[in-house]
């Protein structure tokens, strides 16, 4: 407790992630060739979560050290002040598209007028990503149906022709592509190149009392982004191992994800803008916000 | 109507037996043995027996409503092989159809044979008033004493104009003034109606005051072990010194076959 | 006695409210932070022009396709189990071994049988429904007076009469309660319903999961509120048929 | 009968393959499917290494503590409750308004409460088992006939006699029933449970997450016939041990 | 025991009167008016009066189970505030625990106050052989008959050590048979124990061949009609020319009180 002053590190950190997540595909690279391990940390499996928001619960509840989520809640549960976290370090840029079921013909995203479009939740990343790329397209949001929906029911729903494309992650859009229900219509990076997605976050509390062993867990997460983009086809075995899902799928997935550990901060805040302007969070100004979340201290420093 | 006026007989029984399964030994219960008896047209049959014996049983065979294990039922010379109207069966616990106001309950069986709901509704009114019930038609059972609703269960089995109503214990939830004005209602009914009647009891008093012929059953398994004949004039007194001894005579002759 | 009836959902609230204010709650919402999660509902909507009535009514309409299906389906599937003894013997397995099934387990097979939109939502609410309405259509069956069933017979009556005019009316008190619990459970079946993907944008369910992803707890637990108090307003509502349809009882 | 008994399941299974076969179902898996899901589920597991067997035991613990704590608190709250009118009329509003949220309208409470593993899933399984129970109770103790409670009050008996050893006693069967309503919904409430996350990686409804997850719905319909399965065992458990519990009835 | 001996009055009703509001018209509704009654030390008084009259509800005053709208009910000299063990009641529909056994039911009074498992065991099973219910201590209520029910229930009744026993019709569910055995049975009861009792009834039959006193009560609202001595000797006949002449003098003479 801060309150006993001392600042022994602890070597116990309970991570959380999100499951079938090919975006937090470092997390598991570093668990199975023990760059954990290396760093002499003892990292717990605090909770394996369906949705970002039920992991962002859990640092609420005080049951995590550290997550791999999705930037969408950290930001919005860190600004709503249900939690008390940093961003510490990227998990990954870009790796989501915009996927059009087989069958319509589709130029561009102007051609999605009229049309129903699922994204996985109300101002997620993808959200945003849609909402641009319309923009660009010179589309009004009420010329075409914006739906939510879960990617694994989106993909049924884009096979029988209930929704004519959606916004989602990888792999499902290499699913979807695998399993014939669609065609990848855009990637993400084209619409927003090098746009923000997963992030590593720390309890506030654990990193003020253990910032070593926050850097030496960071440490890991570096080695094993750079793992991944040194050993490609490895990291697509280990992928499919991972998330469960499609081999094929899985390879073609991981050439959309941009696996980084940087953090793209200018990104971020353009997306925290993003949030203000349609009312979800309420913060006096973007860079001011996302000045006190992020905190690169742990980062390896450029040389 | 002459009151001593028979016809032939309109219920036969021939060597009729029938034993239940019990569900929980398995054993076989037999409960008539080779019975035979014989319901004379036009009669107030009373029928009284030790309880168990078989009374209930005996009037289901008659109703249809059971199958013998061997023996014959015949009604009006046919074997009877299921229940139907020309039976009329009037249960001891009423069984009025609680949803049913009174009036609809008496045109439950009228509108089964097809008779349109406003002739029903006025046929009903009839037998209604027949049982003395005019304004209470519009009652639901639960509203209705006991008594009141025993005449409702009446009124809706004379409504299927059946040629012989087998009544099983129907006064025994009464209380014993209730039963007393049912019991005279009933005799005054039939003497305007002549129907035949079969009525099961285990009360003596009940079976002495109604009925012309008393059938006394055994215990189980059911035999016949006498019928006698009640020619008293109706209506009947309680107190009489005959009707005194004839219950005290049938009560003896009873009780001797009984500790057997 | 009657005015003591509000006392415990108002002791309920100011005990939750003091709790927050002592601060011991944490990041539970407290009673005031609901009511203005109540108050942006109302006003602004979430998302921003989605607002409060169109969630219940869209909800509302879910529910009720749902349980119109399971009522039409339950009822008589439930007399004839109820009244033939070989019938429900061969039902009987099926239904035991389906009716475990949670409701959201058949989301993903709900998704490819109704895709997304009304059916396949209405379809879960339909799972929620049926089992509670046709278990006591059973029951009830079951405990109508054989004495009647008999009744009828010497009055004339055959089976078609039997099913309709005897079975059918005596099970009705145990259909109605069964009709009471089925809604009840449909309605909470709801949250499950609506991740099936809501089309329009509205539902309760939809609400309280976008509430959820954006952290609007506030917002979270007034959608629970109205889900709460809405069915027990159904609740009331079929106790009140109820009694006017079985005013014999 | 006793033979037909399981006919129902044998016909349903053969017609749904063979609607598999023709090809109208879809994606939707077959029965062979599902057994080559269910071979997949116990050799390989789901995710690799995850056995089925764990996941049963998993979630099995979850729901036992989660019911045994609305068996708890359910059982004396409900004989007070009937007991005393006052403590009913005070009582019963809120238990009525709360009784329809569903549970997983209570997911991100549970989680920010209980946090992750088998304390925040079971208050969910809490929530679904406790209603039931507490309802059924309350019946019960009304429904004790008011001559026993006379008759133990001629006898002697004072309030804590009449409450221990008449209204108690007299409410069991309705609380057993209460009881197999409350472990089936308990039982039902799995997979909303297991959305509050796992620490283990195991859990039925999890297995049927994960498999939606990875579009392995033959996996996710095994999963369904688990919980089908075992939930009917369950049942029939209950009834068990209500058949000896209440042998005096 | 001599059966003539009477002791001063264990209960006294003064001016006592009871109403009850009905909850669906909200009308007062009068049960008992200004009713007088003594019952005396060792005596088997029985209560007599047209079904509704307030029978039950006169019980119940006695027994502590109602508040009396006025006037007083006095037992032993004080007045009753609720009931005790003191005033034992046995109730028409036996009342008995059905989840425990026959001894268990005896047992229930005792462990209440305090006494150990094993005596309080062996105290019922004393009982239970007063009653003749001997070699059915462990049966459950359902596996009793309707008479070895109404046999545990006073078993019960008697083992809390009342020192007056009031039975409100506790015969009024058992068939005729059964009936005049569990009569015969409490008559040689009270004659070997002497404790006081009051007997509800609405069967004048039944008064006369137990009772010492016959209080005959009016229609609601209640009160005590007259009061008849019945000083024929135990045990009694049912048939015999003294009995029928006084029941029939009591029927008359409650005929004529009811048809007023
Ligand atoms: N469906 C049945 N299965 C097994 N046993 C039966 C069945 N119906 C009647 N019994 C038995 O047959 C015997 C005669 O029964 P029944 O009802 O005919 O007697 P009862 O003379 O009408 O008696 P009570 O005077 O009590 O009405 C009883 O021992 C009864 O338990
Ligand atoms: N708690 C009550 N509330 C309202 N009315 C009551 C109550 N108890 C009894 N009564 C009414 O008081 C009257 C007398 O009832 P009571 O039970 O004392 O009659 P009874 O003489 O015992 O009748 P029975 O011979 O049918 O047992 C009846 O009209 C009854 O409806
Ligand atoms: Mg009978
Ligand atoms: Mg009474």
């Amino acid at each position: 407790t801060p309150g006993c002053g001392k600042k022994e590190s602890t070597n116990v950190v309970k991570v959380g992630y999100l499951r079938s997540d090919l975006h937090q595909l470092a997390y598991y690279v570093a668990r199975e060739k023990g760059f954990f391990t290396e760093e002499g940390l003892d990292v717990k499996e605090g909770g394996v979560f369906n949705a970002g928001p039920e992991e962002m619960s859990a640092f609420s509840a005080g049951e995590l050290d550290m997550g791999y989520v999705g930037s969408a809640p950290a930001v919005t549960f860190a600004a709503q002040d249900m939690v008390d976290i940093q961003i510490v370090a990227q998990v990954n840029a870009a790796g989501s598209s915009i996927v059009v079921r087989s069958g319509l013909e589709a130029g561009d995203v102007s051609a999605l007028k009229g049309r129903t479009v699922a994204v996985p939740g109300h101002s997620t990343v993808q959200d945003f990503l849609l909402r641009l790329a319309l923009k660009e397209a010179v589309l009004e949001e009420n010329e075409i149906n914006i739906i939510t929906l879960k990617p694994p029911e989106t993909i049924a729903a884009l096979g029988s022709g209930q929704v004519d494309a959606f916004v989602a992650w990888e792999p499902y859009p290499q699913i979807a592509v695998v399993q014939n229900a669609g065609w990848v219509l855009e990637n993400s990076s084209e619409i927003w190149p090098h746009h923000p997605c997963c992030v590593l976050v720390v309890d506030r509390d654990f990193a003020s009392r253990n910032p070593d062993t926050v850097r030496r867990f960071v440490a890991a997460h570096v080695k094993a982004t750079q793992y991944i983009n040194d050993n490609p086809l490895e990291a697509a075995d280990m992928g499919h191992l991972f998330t469960g899902q499609d081999s094929d799928a899985v390879e073609a997935a991981m050439g959309n994800i941009e696996f980084v550990y940087k953090l793209n901060v200018e990104g971020l805040e353009r997306y925290v803008e993003f949030l203000k302007e349609i009312g979800v969070v309420k913060v006096e100004s973007a860079e001011s916000f996302c000045d006190t979340l992020i905190d690169q201290q742990f980062l390896p420093r450029e040389n | 109507m002459d009151v001593g006026e028979n016809g032939g007989p309109v219920v036969e029984l021939r060597s009729l037996s029938k034993s239940f399964t019990e569900k929980k030994t398995g054993r076989e219960l037999e409960v008539l043995d080779h019975l035979d008896m014989e319901v004379r047209q036009g009669r107030f049959t009373c029928v009284v027996g030790p309880t168990g014996c078989g009374k209930t049983t005996l009037l289901r065979l008659i109703g249809g409503l059971e199958v013998p294990s061997s023996g014959e039922v015949r009604f009006e010379g046919r074997p009877v092989t299921g229940p139907g109207p020309q039976r009329g069966m009037v249960f001891q616990e009423y069984a009025l159809f609680p949803w049913r106001t009174a009036v609809r309950n008496v045109t439950f069986g009228l509108s089964l044979k097809g008779i349109p709901h406003k002739e029903a509704r006025a046929l009903a009114d009839e037998y209604l008033e027949t049982v003395g019930l005019t304004g209470h038609e519009d009652l639901y059972p639960r509203e209705l004493s006991g008594g009141m609703k025993q005449r409702v269960a009446i009124a809706r089995t004379l409504a299927a104009l059946p040629r012989i109503l087998l009544m099983d214990e129907p006064f025994a939830s009464l209380d014993a003034q209730t039963r007393n004005g049912m019991q005279e209602f009933l005799v005054d009914l039939w003497r305007r109606t002549g129907t035949s009647i079969v009525f099961v009891t285990h009360l003596v008093d009940e079976a002495v005051f109604m009925g012309q012929e008393i059938v006394g059953l055994s215990r189980r398994p059911a035999r016949v072990v006498r019928t006698f004949e009640n020619n008293l004039p109706y209506p009947r007194s309680r107190t009489g010194a005959e009707f005194t001894e004839l219950r005290a005579r049938i009560l003896e002759y009873l009780a001797v076959e009984m500790s057997e | 006695m009657r005015k003591w009836k509000y006392i415990s959902p108002l002791v309920a609230l100011g005990l939750w409210q003091l709790l927050a204010m002592v601060g011991v709650l944490g990041r539970t919402p407290s009673p005031v932070d609901v009511a203005e999660g109540f108050y942006d509902l109302i006003v602004t909507g979430l998302p921003p022009g989605y607002y409060l009535q169109w969630h219940l009514l869209a909800s509302l309409e879910r529910v009720l396709v749902g349980f119109a299906f399971a009522l039409v389906l339950a009822v008589p599937l439930g007399i004839l189990m109820g009244w033939s003894r070989g019938f429900d013997t061969v039902m009987d397995p099926l239904v035991e071994v389906v009716r475990p099934v949670p409701p959201l387990a058949w989301l993903p097979l709900a998704v490819i049988w109704f895709g997304i939109g009304i059916f396949s939502a209405a379809f879960m609410i339909f799972l929620g429904a049926f089992f509670p309405i046709l278990l006591n259509t059973i029951t009830g069956v079951k405990s109508v007076d054989p004495h009647l069933v008999e009744a009828a017979r010497t009055l004339g009556a055959r089976r078609r009469a039997i099913l309709l005019r005897v079975l059918t009316p005596g099970a009705m008190p145990s259909i109605i309660t069964g009709v009471r619990i089925g809604i009840g459970i449909g309605w909470m079946t709801l949250v499950a319903a609506e991740m099936t993907g809501v089309k329009s944008g509205y539902g309760l369910g939809y609400l309280i999961l976008t509430a959820r992803d954006i952290a609007r707890y506030d917002i979270v637990v007034a959608g629970m509120v109205v889900i709460g108090v809405v069915g027990f307003l159904m609740d009331r509502l079929v106790k009140y048929a109820e009694k006017r349809l079985l005013g014999w009882m």
